[in-house]
């Protein structure tokens, strides 16, 4: 798989996370993604940070409207039944727990389900934006991502980045498998059939359990 | 009350050193013009409260670009490079702020609230200088309120007592800004009458703002 | 997501010793049909969160006159005569919250704060018992969440996703108690479908609403 | 003057504070009177705590609307360039400072400005409403009220009812003058000519500090 095919990928493996009547938040990059594979008899509202619910999909010349972006600052559409706020509200909604289920990249995520994804000190700062709070208040957090960087482990013991939450990630899906964060440690419950338990555990950093119903994974 | 002013004027005592909230997210809802007539009107050592500086063209990245910012809170600076680049060469205090923590502050001192208790952050660099406080068993940041001298915003709509309409999601932060500068003014698309707009649907109540410049029809 | 139920079904999981906030200000705004279905249900022991308990015969006074009230969070009791003699005569325990303090703590419940500071009430009875934090030389007192097992309020419109319109003054607490409760039920005058309430003008997101009874056709 | 002028003439005086341009809330009772007083050159604001800004008149037949009520509960109308909004903006509004001016009635006044208007332990409990709030975000705040209370004093110089806020009055108006709190006391500013300075003095358990431009209190 190239990257796109990757992330494609990964992004079908989420989308089969949503649930029916949810409310949903997805990161900037891959976690967009997801939108384009909720399944048929799935309905989810999706919340744009910056202000509404109801996010519909990317502007066309006949839905052209300069007023409207998603969080990425990109044109989008609202759906029938949406709604705008600012973003004292927005963030209301998302640190009052009324976010079902977030997903978002990372830099690195640990054991301990501490994720870092906001800073590289010195080099890249990007900022947190609102994946603090995200992070804190959303019911259900997923990290969707790539398994490693240029070779380099993303899923470590302990994250060596500045955090952007401690003990918020729930579940990692990457191109490789599905983890759980448990009180335990990481548990590997479904793996790529194109690789073997041993790569996933090469990849990673922190060590992995496998599920004793360990699932083939499915995009 | 007519609060309409041309644009020369409604930003003309803004002096260097001043604290300045700048709405817009990504420079969607961002009062463009207003930021132009202030670069124009010339100033400097600005303190900056926006959630992110826009493009290194667009909203408060204008600022940025021309280098007239002091000091900085935002959310998020990855949109435009300048910021990073002041930021690593010590040129710029950046203050790194979650999102929503930035709106709740913002609100808090239009509020006259003298802080509120958060989990985002906790475990954090945010957590540096504040005071942490256990409300039945759970840890949380003290944050504290965000005032300015001034706040520029934009709207879609706003009558002669300066009460506004936003469109789409060019809100965001403009709402909670307006109520927490001792001076806001508000660049509006279109300036109506009063009683044109629905009272049921206001979304900043006119208390809040100072300044009305009529976006549709600039002339200083 | 179609939200819309019909009203005994929306009140039927309610239960003796739950905690609920009702909208209304002096019954204006509040949600009468709903308050009579939960009376014709039977309920009691209710802890109750309303800024005053409305008249004798209106609003959520009418739950304190059947005595169905244990204890009652509220800013104002003088408009209903029962209220006040139930808290003298110690039948029912009442807690008098400052009314700015009262919707404050409401939206900190609904949105995920774990508290905040106000001068409100400092040196009065309203410090008893409250943590004094004291923020750049000035005393405040630290107010604390309020949350409840069911909101129960009434708009003027609602679409089938809960999305909530309100007319004149009749909003007041109910937007907040929306956020804050874990199941928010809506009694609304007219129900429209999703589509038909402009998105820029919804007063209270319907991400904050669980059911919708049409209160133009009520049926049971 | 029997009850009824008492407070006519009261809140006459009271309406010659209001500023041009200001915001203002007027309390239940008397000083909702001042409304009907307010001089032709000033325009203001009135603020109802339940929730808008744009306070008119009272509804006739034709301008009835259930859904329009002021902080007594009673119907009333909204100007052209007012604007409803919920209790929280409402108290953001008191809280933040930006109502100017706030009238209020009063059990007690004393001294160093500490007011008492919410309860009397015991008997009447009607509750602090919205008033502890505006004691302490308003701008300014007027006391509007009878001198004494059945020939009690209700000007003291120290309140024994509890208090609804701590040194928050700026100024007392009554029938018989207008008083000033300042860091040294009470200053009678203006004198109603009906009385002197000793029966004003005598209608008042705190030391009254006489102005040296006491002026005639005209209503």
């Amino acid at each position: 798989m190239d990257k796109h095919e990757l992330q494609e990928f990964i992004a079908k493996r989420v989308a089969k996370e949503l649930e029916d009547g949810s409310i949903v938040n997805l990161g900037i990059g891959l976690p967009t993604k997801v939108a384009n594979y909720i399944p048929d008899d799935v309905e989810v509202l999706f919340q744009s940070e910056n202000g509404f619910v109801g996010l519909g999909p990317s502007q066309t010349e006949e839905t052209y409207d300069p007023n409207i972006v998603n969080a990425g600052g990109q044109p989008v559409t609202i759906k029938p039944g949406g709604a705008f706020f600012d973003s004292s509200v927005s963030f209301g909604i998302i640190r009052g727990g009324h976010v079902d289920l977030t997903v978002l990249g990372a830099l690195q995520v640990d054991e301990k389900g501490n994720i870092a994804n906001y800073m590289i000190p010195g080099k890249l700062v990007p900022g947190m934006g609102g994946a603090m709070d995200l992070l804190n208040g959303a019911k259900k957090v997923i990290v969707a991502m790539q398994h490693t960087a240029k070779g380099n482990h993303k899923i470590l013991k302990e994250c060596n980045l500045p955090l952007t939450a401690q003990g918020a990630v729930d579940t990692i899906i990457t191109e490789m498998g599905v983890i759980k964060v448990t009180a335990e440690g990481l548990l590997l419950t479904e793996i790529n059939p194109e690789f073997t338990v041993e790569e996933v555990q090469e990849a990673t950093e922190a060590k992995l359990y496998v599920d004793k119903d360990l699932k083939k994974m499915k995009a | 009350m007519d609060k309409v002013v041309g644009i020369k004027e409604a930003v003309k005592d803004i002096r260097d050193g001043d604290t300045l909230m700048i709405g817009g997210f990504m420079a969607n809802g961002a009062p463009e013009k207003l930021i132009d007539a202030l670069i124009e009107q010339g100033i400097k050592d600005i303190t900056l409260i926006s959630t992110d500086t826009g493009l290194v063209t667009t909203g408060s990245g204008k600022l940025i670009s021309r280098k007239l910012v002091k000091k900085l809170y935002a959310s998020h600076i990855g949109t435009n490079k300048e910021t990073g680049r002041q930021m690593n060469e010590g040129e710029t205090d950046v203050e790194l702020v979650p999102q929503g923590t930035l709106a709740e502050r913002i609100r808090a001192g239009g509020y006259g609230l003298g802080g509120f208790l958060t989990e985002t952050g906790v475990g954090t660099l945010v957590e540096e200088g504040k005071q942490k406080i256990t409300v039945d068993g759970v840890e949380y940041l003290l944050e504290t309120p965000l005032t300015a001298d001034y706040a520029l915003i934009h709207a879609a709509k706003a009558d002669r007592n300066g009460n506004l309409v936003y469109e789409g999601s060019t809100n965001n932060f403009s709402n909670v800004m307006a109520s927490a500068a001792k001076v806001t003014i508000v660049e509006a698309d279109e300036v109506v009458e009063n009683g044109e707009i629905n009272p049921n649907f206001v979304h900043t109540p006119g208390v809040f703002v100072n300044r009305v410049v009529d976006g549709g029809a600039v002339n200083g």
